[in-house]
Order: C-alpha cells, then structure tokens, then sequence
C-alpha cells in the first residue's frame, strides 16, 4: 500500500490568547488512508476542528504551529508557499462546514457559486448534474436561488455539492449535520458517504455525535485533551472501548440506554492546555486513574487491534466494570 | 413585489417624517426672536409698520390657520414667496439645486475614489497586520477630525495669499464656464470630502473586516480561490452593503446641509439660501428648503434601502 | 455709448452669465464686492445701508451732499427756499428713467405721498416733517408747503429713502417698487441672482451726458471678509469695503490696492433701556455711571487700532463742538470711574449686573461689547454679553424693549439736528420701547429742528447735548469709519473724504474702469 | 382531584406579518396539552414546528389567538400574579444568565420578586445552589468564569429557586456536549423527584427527551402529530415522523 | 465570557496610536477641568500685550486683535468646547439609551414612535436645526447642549435599539420575564448593562461630533459668549484675521482637530476592544 492520504505526525498548535497561550492539539498523530471514511469525535474543546482545519492550513491567525507536521497528497501543508496550498485546497481537498447557511455567500445566486467552485466555464447542465448529484430535487430551481432561500438541508447539500466539484482527494466534514433537524440528518450523511464511496475519495467525518459515525465510518479517531486517545475501526471502537474516556462517553449519551435506566455522566471539566501535558489529561476524571497516570504522559500503544492512550488499557479491558454498554 | 412590500411601509414612515419635519419647522420659525419687519425696516421698526408687514404676509393669522395654508399650498405645488425678492421661493430653490448638488457631487466623488479603495485595502490588510490597521485608523482619524469650517478657514487663508489656480468665491455655473466653475468649486468640495473620505474609509474597513470573519470567506478561501478573487467575488459586494447606508446619508447631509462651507466660500447653493432666509426672517424660504432637504434625504436613504434590497437578496424577504 | 437695440440684450445676458469668469477690466466693466445682499426691493420702505447701498446705484433723490457735508443738486438742479415753510424745487433738465420716461413733477410728488402713506410703513415721513401741501407748477416745477419750519426737511430729501420713483408706472401697475427696481440713477438692474450676484448695465437714459463712464457693473455677493480680501488681491473684484479696521493691513502692501478710510457722521453707539423695571438702569444715575466709566479711547486703541475717535451725539464729523466740554468727555478717567463708583454707590446698586446685547453679524460690535465689558469692570459693573441674531436684537430693542443695553451704530446723515432727533420719542418713534422721554429736551429738539445752522443753534445744541448726557439714554462712542478699498490698476474711482448717509458710492457714475 | 397545573384546549396562535398583516401564518393549530404536577411531558419536532411557541405560551409570554389556557385550575392571568409559580430554563448557556450580574444576583432574582426579605434570600440561595451541585461560592461568581455546563445549573437554580409548580426547559441541553449533557439531564430528573414541579421539556432531540420525559408529545407544523407515554419512544414509534426522529428510519 | 474585563485587559494593551489618543485626551481633559486654576494667565485681560502679536515666549500663542494672550484663551476655549459638549454627550446618552431601550424592548407602538421622532431628528438638516434652536432659546451654552443633544441623540437611539433588540430575546430577559419582573425592572437590571458597551462607543463617536458642532455654532457666533471663549469662537475670531495673524487660526484649529482626533482614536480602541473584528486572512 501506498503512503498514506494525510499523514500527520506530532502536530501541537496552539492559540494566542489574552496573556497566555492555550494548546488545542498536544501532539496529535493520525494518517488517513484512500478511500476510507475516518470519523474523529470529541467533545467541544478536544481539538478535533483544530487538525480538520489544519488539514487545509485554515487555521485562524493566532493559531500557533509549534512542532509537528502534517503532509496532504505529499504536500507538507504547513511549509507549502501561498500558490501551492491553494493548488492542493483547489484540487486535493474539499470541505464541509458545520453551519450551511453561512458557507454560502448570501449575495450570490447558488448557480454561480457553484459554477464558481467547479473552475472554468461551466454550462448550466454542469452545475446542475452536480446539485443533482448531491441529491439536490428540482435543481433548476435551486441554480437560481439565494442561499437564503433554501432549507439547511438543501443548503447543506449545495456546500456538498461544490466540496466535491473538483473530485477532491481528501473530504473534510466539520460536524456536517449538527445544524440540521434530526429527522434529515440521516438522510444528508448518507449523501455525503455515497459521494465519497462514488468518487474514491477520503473522507474525515468531525463530529461528537458518535451514533451517528458508528453507522457511517470506517475508522473512528477519539480525541481528547489535544491528542488522539483511541483509534481503531469503528466496531472495535464503539463496541468495545478501551479508554475509559471513550467508555464514558458511551455511556454519558442519552440514547443507548434503557427506558428508565440511569446515565453515567463524566464528572468534572475537560482540560484547558496551556503547555505540553506532562500527565494523562484525562486522568482528574478517570475512575480508573492511579497515581502514575497523573504523573506520567502516556504514549500510543496498539491494545486490542488499536492504538490507545492510556497506561491501564489491558487493566482496563480486564475489568469486568468496564464492560461497554450496547452499541447499536 | 418583494421590493413594494419592503418599500411601502417605508413611504408611510418617511410621509409621517416629513410632516413631523414640517411642523417641527414651522413651529420653532414662528417661536423665533424677530421677524422679517425687523429686516426690512431696521431700527425703524414701529408697531403699526410691523403690523403693516405681518398682515401684507398673512402672519397675523392663527398658527394652525397659517400652517394649514402652507401645507395646502405647497400641496398645490406653491412653496411661497421670498419676503425679500417677492419672487417664488421653489424657483430660487431650484436654481440653486443644481449648485448644491454639484458640490455634494464633487465631495461624494472624492470621498469614495479615495475612502473606498483605501477602506478595502485597509481592511484587507489589517486581518494581516498591525500595520495595515493602523493605517486605516490614522487617515481615518486625521479625516474625521478636522472639521470643514478649520480646513475650510485655512484654504482660504491659503489661496488668499497664494492665488495659485483656486478661487473663493465667485461662482459661474458650470454650462457657461467649466474651467471657471471648477476652480471655485472644486475648494469647497474637496473641504466637504475630507469628512466624507474618513467616513467612508472607516464604514468600508469595518465592512470589510466583519465580511472577512463569516464562513464563506473561510469557504472561499478552503476551495483555493487566490485573495484577489476573493476580493473581488465575495467581499466587495457584501462589504457594499453597510457602505452605501453611509454614503447615502453622508450624501443626504452634503445635499441639505453644507452651509458652513458654502457660507464661508460664497458658493450660493441651497444651504446658503436656507442659512440667509433664516437670517432674514425669510419664513418661505427656511420651510421649503429644510422640506426639500428633508424630502431629499429621505429620498436618497430610500433609494439606499432600495440598493441595499438589490444588493443584498436577504433584505425584504418573508421567512 | 449709442443705445442699444434691444436684440442685443440676449447677447448681454450671456456675457453678464460670463462676467465674473472673464477678467474685470473687459470693456466698460467694473466689478463691485457687495458685502451683504439687500434686505427688499422697495426703497422707500427698506431701513439698511446693505439696501440703501443698492438703491444709490438705481435712484436718484432731489438733493445730494457735498464733502462738506452741505446740499448740492440732485435730480432737482435748483430749489428755492421761499419761507422756512415752503420750497420750489425744479427737475434737472434730461433726467430720465431707464425705461426713458422724464422725470416730472408729478414722480415727485407720488414717491413723496408714496413715503407718507402709512400703509407703505416707511420710516422716512417723520424726518420731512409735516407736509401740508405739494403743487406741479409745470412739469418740471414742485412746490411743497410744510405746516411749521423743519429744518431737517432738506437734509432728509438727499437721503436715499426720499428716492423718486416713477409714479406713473407704480399707479398703472407695470411697475412694482416691492419687487423690483426702477429709477433716474445710473444703473439699472439686469440680472439679480440672489445672495450671489447682481449685473447693472448703464441707464442709457440717464441725464447726465457721458455717465455712468463704465458700461456694466457686476456686484459680487461676497459677506465673508476673508473671501473678499482674496477677491480684491486675485483682480475678481475692483472695489468693496470692509467693517473691520484691520482690514488695510491684511490686505498687505500689495501696490495695486489702495486703501480710502472715509470718515462719516455715523458712529457706534450704546443704547440703555431707561423703561425697563427689570433693568439696573432703569435708574437715571446707573446709566450715567456707565456713561461715565466707558472708556471710549480703549475703544478706539483696541477695536479700531486708534483709526476712529471718541465720537459725540452731535457727530464730531459736522465740525461742531457741542458735546466737547461735558465731564463724560472731558474729564481724567479715574475722576470719572470714581464718580461713577460714587453714583453706583448713591443708586444702592454698587454692582449692578446688566446685559450687553449686540448683533452677531458685526464682529466689531463683539469686540467694542468686550472692551465696554472690561472698563466698565472697573466701576464695579458686571456685564455679560449676548451675541445674537441680528433679527432677534432688533425686536429686543426696539419692539419688546427686553434688553439692557445694546451696541449697533448710528447713521448721522447730512445734519447735526437730524441725528439729534433720536433723542426724541415722539420723533424717533422707535425709540419708544427704551427711551425715557424728557420734556425739556424733548422741547429743545423740536427747537432745534426748525432753526437753520447758526451760532444760536450750536449754543442750543450745546444745551442739548448736557442733557443728552444727563439722561444717558443712548449713548455715541466711537465714529464709525468706512474702509474702502478698491484696485487702483483696475479701476478709476471717485470718493468722498466724508459721508452722512451711507452714501459711500454717490459718485458711483464716474467710476470706470482704469486703461 | 388535583388540577393539572397547566391546561392548554385547542390553542391557536397566528402570526400576521406582511404590510397590515396581510399574511397570515398559523404557528399553532388547535393543540391540547396537559401537564400534571410532578410530571414531565416532552415536546419534539424539528425547528419551526412550532415547539418554541407553545413554550412561550405556556410561560404566558404569548397569548394565544384562540384557545382555552387554566393554570392550576383557574385562568392563567397576568404573569405577574404568578410570580415564584412559573420558570424557564433556556438554550444557549452563555445567553441564559446576564454576563453582567453576579450568579448569586441572577438567581435570587425570583425571590427578590416575590418579596422575600433578603436574609431568607441569600440563605435560600445557598440551598438552591447545593441541589444544582454547586458550591455557595458561586454565587459570587461572573456568568463568564463558569462553564457551559456551570451556566446551566445556575440556570436550573434560578428557575428552581421559588418552589415553582411549573417548567418550561426550552432547548436546555441541547447546546451541551454528551458529557455534561448527562450531568444536567440527570439532575433535571432528581430535582423533579424531589420538588414535584409539572414540565415541558422542549427538544429537537428525541433521545434526550425521552430520557427525562414521562410523556412525549411529537410536533409538526404547528400540530400535535403523536402523544403517548415515553416508552413507545424506546421501540418503534407510530408516526413516520417520529421514526425519522430518531434517525432509525 | 465577561466582555468588560476582557476589554478592559485589551485596552491596557494598546498600541501607539491608542497611547497617543489617550494621552491627548487626558491632557485636553486635565487642562479643560483645571485650566481655570493654572498659572496661564487670564483669557479676557484685555490689552496684556501688543495687538495681533506673533507667538513669542511670552505669549506662547501670540496675542489677539483685542491684545489678549491666546494661550489661556485657547485652554478656556478647550473647557468650554470639550467639557460642554461631554456634558451634553452625557445628558443624551443618557436619555437616548432609554429611549433606544424602550424601543426596541417594548416595540410596536413605542418602537414606531420613537424611531420617527429620530428619523424627524436626523433628516431635520442638523446645522440648520441648530441654527433654530440657537435662536429659540437665545445663545450660549445651554442652546449649544440642545443642539448637541438633538443631531446626536438618533444615533444613540439607533443604535441602542439594535443592541437591545438583539438582547431582548436572550435567556436571562425571558427569564426575568417569566419570573414577573416588570418592565422598568428588565430594562435597568437586564437591558442597560448590557448596552452599555456599545453606548461607550458611541459616546465617544458622539462627542466629536458634539465638538464640532458646538464649534460650527460657536464659529457662527451663536455659541459661547464673549468673552468666553469655546474653540469654534476663536476660529471664528482668527479666521478674520488669516492674513495677519494666522496663528489664531492655526493654534485653536491645530487644538479643536486634535481634541476630536484624540476622541476619535480612543473611541476606535473601545469599539475594538468591546468587538474585536478580527478577518481571516485570505491565504
């Protein structure tokens, strides 16, 4: 097998802050392969939307990169001149935001945009064999409206839409779904993966809703406190977790439990990094956590088919206590 | 339709403005100290020759009475007469107009030819750097702080002494004499712009900032389009948008309200008819032409409501 | 210059539009910087110089005055003066208005009735006196019979408001005084853009041969002093004047302006609310503590650089000495100051605090205002000033009669007994809302009113004056001077070393422009 | 037997909008709604259902156009004759408290309401703060020192702080992550146990709904589309739109 | 997040230009409260030297056309034009945040009323209004305050109302709402702090613009009597004298355009510092 699509390899970034600097990603390392469908799911504040972005080196200015690197279709992203990462952005990578209805410019018509996104001279049939691609019903229509016009849905669809016009290698998703109804959810992401299975590309799934990925991604990444705490297909993952976070999180989400049993919320806070974690960050909240894990920063090793973070992964396997809850 | 529905309330609104404005006007002229008799006779004003003056003028009718006339008349397209030229105000407005919009013309020309371009720049580059931001703010500082009657004072100190090309004063209409008209106008407008050229320097930089923080920028910026490009696709409309509230009402401003400058500089426009009617006691003339200033004002932040609908789709339309 | 066919007035028009472009020494054409504009067309009604001013060009009057000050032939060549109470004059031969009309006895007699006809509210019927009767002896002849000697009869006919217009077309309605302008002067109006510019052509019928000398004037709106400074020095303009004393010097040493003080018989003037119950000096001995602690030679040091001087009721201009001896005048300053402390002191207002109004308009006024504020410091006054609107001080002072005291200046005209009536109520019925009449004096100014210039007149005048001063009702202080100012390559003028009635161009027709 | 504590009969409520109202838009059409004491009733549907209005009007902060509305039995009045009776807890936690008063001042504020004398207040204060899990101390605190998570409860305090007998948790967890999701939901739960109130719990997100909620009623276009007991949300519900809800469809 | 500490935190920060408005404003603030009770001599003493006098160590400024020391008048005319127009800045933010408040919190009628009353305040030409104004109630200060009041008074209603209405709808006011606070109460307790930032912005933008309007008034002569002096008044006197004494003109010009520069600069920082606008770069 070839090298992989993205190779990120011990990224730490931070941002500057009022009087101090706060650390989104605490080393993270992940490498996403052809053509699968890698989901990275975490809390607010975990890091996830930081590595999406800095995918594309579109991190806001006070994002600090300081020591890692992160390569894309053999572009080092981060050390690439401005002509060369707009080459890789305009032909390996494609992008889903999170809210739709601020992707889209809202004084242009969605028929221009999405000409504009495909390149060069594009007849209407073009952009609307794309819309209707993405599922979009009555494209004719949507070519002439205003993003304003449209549901978040169909919105969501047109950013879709204009994410894969130039057949991208790489599809970075950032929470896709999160702001559309519940009852339309399924149907979008469902688009998104079929498009992805349709063109061979990667695609990077950012999200917390982790029902969701389980039915979508190939591979699930968790992150948490910066770094990727656990990653390993998504059965193995969501079905039988190794790190106590990610079991925490399982059984904190409203969802898999049964009528009139009780959610095991995490206590406590998730952490704020103002310098490289010399501990386990997620130990102040680990009921398994000993003495070592606040004082020891754990390394990634291969436990049960995956790589985990965690000093007690085989105790933790071993503990009877720990048994996942269903997964569905 | 979607622009009736979004304009019709605001005709409604700007004819409840209009007669607030033509009340409020009547009423603080019929409060001031001093009549037109006082003007025309000078000290040698004597109870019955007042009397005489206010009768000949119908001002010795009831307010509401004299009001009411006012407003049925111009209704029948009568603004009044001049007290002083006995001839019909609306004409005289009329003649002037074309000066007052001239000069307004040339400050709004200069204001956005030099405020625009730098406002885009300005913002552009101050998501980059301090430098870039600080530019902006100084220009539009130093613009917006040295007011027309200062700059205009010390031009005319200037080209009092040192006659170079620009005159004071002196005015010829443009028809007869393009080069003469210019270099008497060209002084009060410039005067007139600066403020113009802070104000738009400033509304364009923030424009272009809050434009550059929303997702389609981000947008753009992740499908590779090169800065110029989006510049010129994404940013310069949506920035327009905040922009032309301002020039409108700065243009409104300059169209009913540049006495000062045309005081000081002779230049014999509208607001120098209001400024001298107001003086004299002309009650014609300070009615109609702070109705028509008001009536223009209003008209142009119309018509900037209209281009902003235009501009941006979301404006007007029903969830 | 042969009359002009009347196609080529088009043709006029447009080089009028083009005047202020072209350069002011074009042929025949001088330019005039007009300080303010005119307050009304009607001549007889108007009571400003800014108007005034504008009517001399345009209308003529019976009588003119000399540098001296004395009656010289106006429209009327000749007048005859049969008894104290009746007077022939008769028409110049020639005299034309510029529609080409003679002028002839019965104008006279109209614009006169015209002046007289209270409807028309002008001012003017007080200062002719009481006219019983007025007779067309023939077309070119008037008799006028007054019903008791007024001595000011003469004098008021030079003043510009005793205009004649031309009663004919007045009556068939073709001519309308309040809206335009129609006269035996020697300009006529053209074009009048309001508040911008005006364009008179020559009267072609005017009846003195070979004047007006220049063809055209344009008159150049211009109030602010500084543009009128820069229109003067960059040739826009041939000929203005300015209020401020100062103005000589900025125009700077430029050898082509020539700068012409004209003395007159106007002066600045205090007037003191003697009627108000709410002012401090509605007691005889404030006022007069005020008269007293002026300092009328700060006045003229500080606002006029010490080109005017300390003035009198009875203008120092006439070349009397009327008012000379009086302690206001005479007196050292610390003797005054403590005599005014003294009378402060007796009125039990050893610190009175009174208002000192003046019109916004005139910065002069503003600047005598602070310097009366500081002298009269010193007697223990406390003065604040209100600067206002020039609408607004008039009907303060002479409506309302709600003012303390207020600054302005006074036109003295052609004769000392006619300033002097100010002093007098029932004469100077505006007068009314502030001034305390004083029987006596009152008397007296009737008197004088009828008594031709002689010594007796001057001793009556001296009498007059120690009352004036007793009452201290309106007070004179410094004399007004004219600065005129004109482009001596540009144009030739004529000017008077002295003037009464604003008249500062009454010899208008002979300017022209310079070779 | 106890009335319910509030009662909502064929409510209607239209929006006019448009030049003179010329449109007319039925945000609600005809829904009944009871809520019992110490019973939460659950209310879902996707945004513009018209979720949000019915919270509204059950809070009387709108009236209804047409309909019958009886707060414990009697007419529902004005709000202000049901102070310390009625609460709210919202979406959004950095909106739900005013970032300028401190959190001991933001939830004493209902007290302050009813008149209570301000030592009984601050004793209550510290109360109220320890059954939402948090320490006296906060109360001290700035909105903008606190967690999203912190917010709430301190929103779940003052909501709670005058014994309401009604809730309405409009959005109240749904700008939550998982992990505090569940705190806040657990603790809506004990606090229902223990005070008894009657709640809408307003959510476009079925699963947390259900796990709170006795009841569970399914909004769609301004109707009520399903009412039933929460279980039947755990297995197949009837609605074609509630199964789309659940995202299982 | 608490936006005042952390405003507060980024205007200690400031950069040069910041610095240099502050310290202006500081200065101009100092020398216009205690300008009276400095050793600068007396602004009306008439005569205290030569006539029009150029600037020289004795008189800093020069002298005016009355022999009066220009520097103590140009300090005066700071006091007058700076602390008048503050005052007046005040008194109209004051009731232009209640009025904003009240329309955009209690809408509908309120709303419409109170935004025609601005739009008739704002399409009234402003200096002929003041003018009017000028003349009504006589000049001097309290015409000036009016007049200031009136052209800034829309501003502030307008933009109060945006904020509020952006507000009205959050959490904590339909809280306190369902909680049965009154209306009065949810506008001083919940709306007026949080429109308070942007009300000190607009402060600040409204003070210069109150500056140059009591200054367009003053220069008019309808403002401040003499012998005061406001710097629109020393303006108006200089300005007749340019060709001979220019720096009349130019000192009290330099001083007025500096003041509402320095206004202006803080203002920005404000503005900055309560709603950092931060744009990506485009690369």
């Amino acid at each position: 097998m070839s090298a992989p699509l993205v190779d990120i390899a011990g990224l730490v970034i931070g941002y500057d802050a009022a009087a101090r600097q706060v650390r989104a990603l605490d080393s993270a390392s992940l490498q996403v392969r052809e053509g699968e469908t890698l989901a990275i799911v975490g809390e607010s504040g975990s890091g996830k939307t930081t590595l999406g972005m800095a995918a594309g080196r579109l991190l806001p200015p006070e994002a600090q990169l300081l020591d890692g690197t992160i390569t894309v279709a053999g572009v080092d992203v981060m050390q690439a001149d401005d002509a060369a990462l707009r080459r890789l952005r305009r032909e390996k990578l494609g992008f889903v935001f999170q809210n739709p209805s601020t992707a889209l410019d809202p004084t242009m018509r969605i028929g221009r945009q999405v000409a504009l996104a495909l390149g060069g001279q594009p007849g209407p049939e073009a952009v609307a064999a794309l819309l209707a691609r993405a599922e979009l019903g009555d494209p004719e229509r949507v070519l002439r409206a205003f993003p304003h016009e449209l549901s978040g849905g169909m919105a969501q669809r047109v950013v879709i839409a204009m994410a894969i016009a130039r057949a991208p290698q790489l599809l970075i998703a950032d929470e896709p779904t999160a702001s559309l109804d519940a009852s339309i959810r399924e149907k979008v992401m469902a688009t998104l993966v079929r498009l992805r299975a349709e063109s061979g590309a990667s695609l990077v799934i950012l999200s917390h809703d982790l029902r969701l990925i389980g039915r979508h991604a190939d591979r699930v990444a968790v992150m948490y406190g910066g770094r990727i705490v656990e990653l390993g297909a998504v059965a193995q993952v969501l079905q039988a977790p190794v790190h106590p976070y990610t079991r925490a999180l399982l059984a904190a989400a409203a969802g898999n439990e049964v009528p009139g049993a009780r959610l095991e919320p995490i206590q406590g806070t998730p952490p704020m990094l103002e310098g490289r974690c010399e501990a386990c960050a997620y130990a102040p909240r680990c009921t398994f956590s000993v003495a070592r894990c606040n004082s020891e920063r754990p390394e990634a090793r291969e436990v049960a088919g995956r790589l985990v973070v965690c000093h007690r992964a085989e105790e933790a396997i071993a503990t009877g206590a720990m048994q996942p809850q269903e997964a569905r | 339709m979607r622009l009736v529905v979004y304009l019709l309330p605001r005709v409604l609104a700007a004819l409840v403005t209009l007669f607030g404005v033509s009340v409020l006007v009547f009423l603080s002229l019929r409060l001031l100290p001093g009549g037109y008799a006082d003007i025309l006779l000078g000290p040698f004003v004597t109870a019955e020759a007042r009397a005489i003056i206010a009768q000949r003028y119908g001002l010795d009718q009831p307010l509401v009475l004299q009001y009411l006339r006012w407003v049925w008349a111009m209704l029948g397209g009568d603004f009044g007469i001049s007290m002083v030229t006995q001839r019909p105000v609306i004409d005289e407005l009329l003649r002037r107009a074309p000066v007052t919009l001239q000069l307004a013309l040339i400050a709004l020309g200069v204001a956005l030819a030099v405020g625009y371009p730098l406002g885009v720049l300005s913002g552009t580059r101050a998501a980059k750097t301090r430098k870039g931001r600080d530019f902006g703010r100084v220009i539009g500082a130093m613009g917006a702080s040295v007011p027309d009657f200062v700059l205009g004072s010390v031009l005319i100190f200037v080209f009092s002494v040192w006659s170079l090309w620009f005159r004071v004063g002196g005015y010829v209409p443009f028809s007869t004499d393009p080069v003469g008209n210019l270099r008497t106008m060209l002084l009060p407008g410039f005067t007139l712009s600066v403020f113009g050229v802070a104000l738009i320097l400033r509304t364009t930089r923030d424009a272009v900032l809050r434009v550059m923080t929303e997702g389609h920028i981000t947008a753009a910026v992740a499908r590779g389009d090169p800065p110029r490009v989006i510049i010129r696709r994404h940013i310069l409309r949506n920035a327009a948008i905040p922009v032309v509230t301002v020039v409108a009402t700065y243009f409104g401003f300059l169209l009913g309200g540049a006495v000062i400058v045309e005081v000081l500089f002779s230049v014999p426009g509208v607001g120098l008819y209001i400024f001298n009617g107001l003086l004299n006691r002309d009650y014609a003339i300070v009615q109609a032409g702070v109705l028509l200033a008001a009536v223009v004002f209003i008209s142009i932040n119309m018509l900037a409501d209209v281009l902003y609908a235009l501009i941006d789709p979301r404006v007007g339309a029903t969830r | 210059m042969p009359k002009k066919p009347r196609t080529s007035l088009s043709v006029l028009a447009v080089m009028a539009g083009l005047g202020l472009a072209l350069p002011a020494q074009a042929q025949g054409v001088i330019t005039w910087g007009k300080p303010a504009e005119i307050t009304g067309f009607d001549v007889h009604v108007a009571g400003t110089v800014a108007s005034w001013e504008m009517y001399q060009m345009v209308y003529e009057t019976l009588l003119i005055t000399d540098d001296e000050l004395s009656l010289q032939a106006g429209l009327a060549e000749s007048w005859e003066e049969e008894s104290p109470t009746r007077f022939i004059f008769t028409l110049r031969e020639g005299a034309a208005f510029s529609n080409g009309r003679a002028v002839d006895a019965q104008d006279v007699i109209g614009s006169i009735e015209r002046i007289q006809n209270p409807e028309i509210a002008s001012y003017w019927a007080h200062q002719l006196g009481e006219i019983v009767s007025m007779e067309a002896l023939d077309d070119r002849r008037i008799v006028i019979e007054l019903a008791r000697p007024h001595a000011t009869f003469l004098p008021a006919l030079a003043h510009i408001t005793a205009a004649i217009i031309p009663v004919q077309e007045y009556r068939d309605g073709s001519f309308d005084p309040a809206r335009e302008m129609l006269g035996s002067g020697p300009f006529m109006v053209e074009q009048h853009n309001q508040d911008e510019s005006w364009t008179l052509t020559r009267n072609p019928h005017y009846g003195r041969d070979g004047y007006p000398r220049a063809d055209r004037m344009e008159v150049a709106i211009i109030p602010d002093e500084s543009a009128r400074i820069a229109a003067l020095r960059d040739g826009r303009i041939d000929f203005t004047t300015f209020e401020n004393p100062d103005a000589p010097q900025m125009l700077g040493t430029a050898g082509n302006i020539a700068n012409h003080p004209i003395q007159t018989t106007n002066y600045y003037r205090f007037d003191v609310n003697a009627l108000s119950e709410d002012s401090a000096f509605h007691d005889r001995r404030v006022r007069q503590a005020m008269n007293l602690a002026l300092d009328r030679d700060a006045i003229n040091m500080l606002v006029f650089n010490g080109t005017s001087a300390v003035d009198y009721p009875v203008p120092a201009a006439f070349g009397t000495d009327a008012c000379h001896d009086l302690d206001t005048y005479a007196l050292p300053r610390d003797e005054r100051l403590e005599r005014a402390r003294a009378l402060l002191e007796e009125a039990g207002q050893p610190s009175p605090q009174v208002e000192l109004m003046a019109s916004s308009a005139n910065q002069v006024l503003g600047r005598i205002a602070q310097v009366a504020q500081q002298s009269l410091a010193e007697a223990g006054f406390q003065v604040t000033i209100a600067s206002v609107p020039t609408a607004e001080y008039l009907q303060r002072v002479f409506t309302d009669g709600d003012f303390d005291f207020s600054a302005s200046w006074l036109a003295g005209y052609t004769d000392p007994s006619m300033v002097i009536q100010w002093w007098n109520p029932n004469f100077a019925v505006w007068n009314l809302a502030f001034q305390e009449e004083i029987p006596e004096l009152s008397d007296a100014l009737a008197d004088v009113r009828s008594t031709p210039a002689s010594p007796e007149r001057d001793q009556a005048l001296r009498d007059i004056c120690a009352m004036i001063d007793e009452g201290a009702n309106l007070l004179a202080l410094v004399s007004k001077v004219d600065y005129v100012a004109y482009r001596s390559d540009q144009i030739e003028v004529r000017l008077a070393d002295r003037t009464g009635s604003a008249n500062t161009w009454q010899h208008i027709a002979e300017f022209a422009p310079a070779d | 037997m106890e009335p319910d504590v509030i009662a909502l009969e064929d409510i209607t409520v239209t929006y006019r909008s448009g030049f003179l109202g010329g449109t007319a838009f039925d945000a609600l059409r005809g829904v009944s709604l009871r809520v019992k004491a110490g019973e939460t009733v659950g209310l879902v549907g996707e945004s513009g259902s018209g979720k949000t209005t019915l919270g509204r009007v059950c809070l009387g902060l709108l009236p209804p156009t047409q309909g019958q509305m009886r707060f414990g039995g009697a007419p529902f009045g004005k709000l202000r004759q049901r102070r310390g009776q009625l609460s709210v807890v919202l979406q959004h936690p950095e909106w739900a408290l005013n970032p300028r008063l401190r959190c001991g001042t933001s939830v004493q504020e209902p007290l302050v309401l009813t008149g209570m004398p301000s030592s009984e207040r601050r004793e209550r204060v510290a109360e109220i703060l320890g059954q939402v899990g948090l320490d006296p101390s906060f109360a001290a605190r700035l909105p903008g020192q606190l967690s999203g998570g912190q917010r709430q409860r301190i929103a779940i305090a003052r909501a709670l702080v005058t014994n309401p007998r009604f809730i309405v948790f409009d959005e109240a967890v749904s700008a939550l992550d998982v992990s505090v999701q569940a705190q806040v939901l657990n603790l809506i739960r004990d606090l229902q146990k223990r005070h008894g109130f009657g709640a809408l719990f307003i959510s476009h997100d079925l699963a947390a709904t259900r796990y709170v909620s006795h009841r569970i009623a399914v909004m769609l276009r301004g109707e009520i589309v399903e009412d039933g007991p929460s279980a039947r949300f755990y297995g197949t519900p009837e609605h074609p739109y509630s199964r789309a809800l659940l995202g299982a469809a | 997040m608490s936006g005042f500490s952390k405003a507060a935190g980024r205007l200690l920060r400031a950069d040069a230009l910041t610095l240099f408005g502050l310290i202006t404003l500081v200065t101009l603030l100092f020398l216009g409260i205690f300008g009276p009770w400095l050793p600068l001599g007396d602004p009306s003493r008439i005569a205290a030297g030569p006539r029009l006098g150029a600037p020289s160590a004795q008189f800093l400024f020069g002298t005016d056309e009355l022999g009066r020391d220009f520097m103590p008048r140009v300090v005066q005319g700071i006091r007058s034009t700076f602390l008048l127009s503050a005052i007046a800045v005040t008194i109209t933010a004051v009731i232009g945040s209640l009025l904003g408040m009240a329309a955009g919190y209690l809408g509908r009628f309120a709303d419409q009323a109170i935004a025609r009353g601005a739009d008739i305040l704002f399409a009234f030409p402003a200096l002929v209004a003041g003018l009017l104004v000028a003349a009504v109630m006589g000049p001097g200060q309290g015409s000036a305050i009016t007049v200031i009041s009136i052209a800034t008074l829309p501003l502030f209603i307008r933009v109060v109302r945006s904020v509020t209405l952006g507000i009205a709808g959050r959490g904590f006011v339909t809280a306190a709402e369902v909680a049965g606070a009154s209306t009065l109460r949810i506008m001083l307790v919940h709306l007026l702090p949080n429109v308070m930032g942007a009300v000190m912005v607009q402060l600040t933008y409204a003070l210069s613009i109150g500056m140059i309007i009591e200054s367009a008034l003053s220069f008019l002569g309808l403002g401040v009597q003499p012998p005061d002096a406001s710097l629109g008044s020393l303006l108006r006197q200089g300005s007749s004298y340019l060709t001979i004494a220019p720096w009349m003109v130019l000192s009290s010009g330099a001083v007025l355009s500096l003041a509402i520069m320095s206004v202006n600069l803080v203002g920005d920082a404000v503005r900055d510092a309560l709603e950092p606008l931060k744009g990506r770069p485009l690369t």
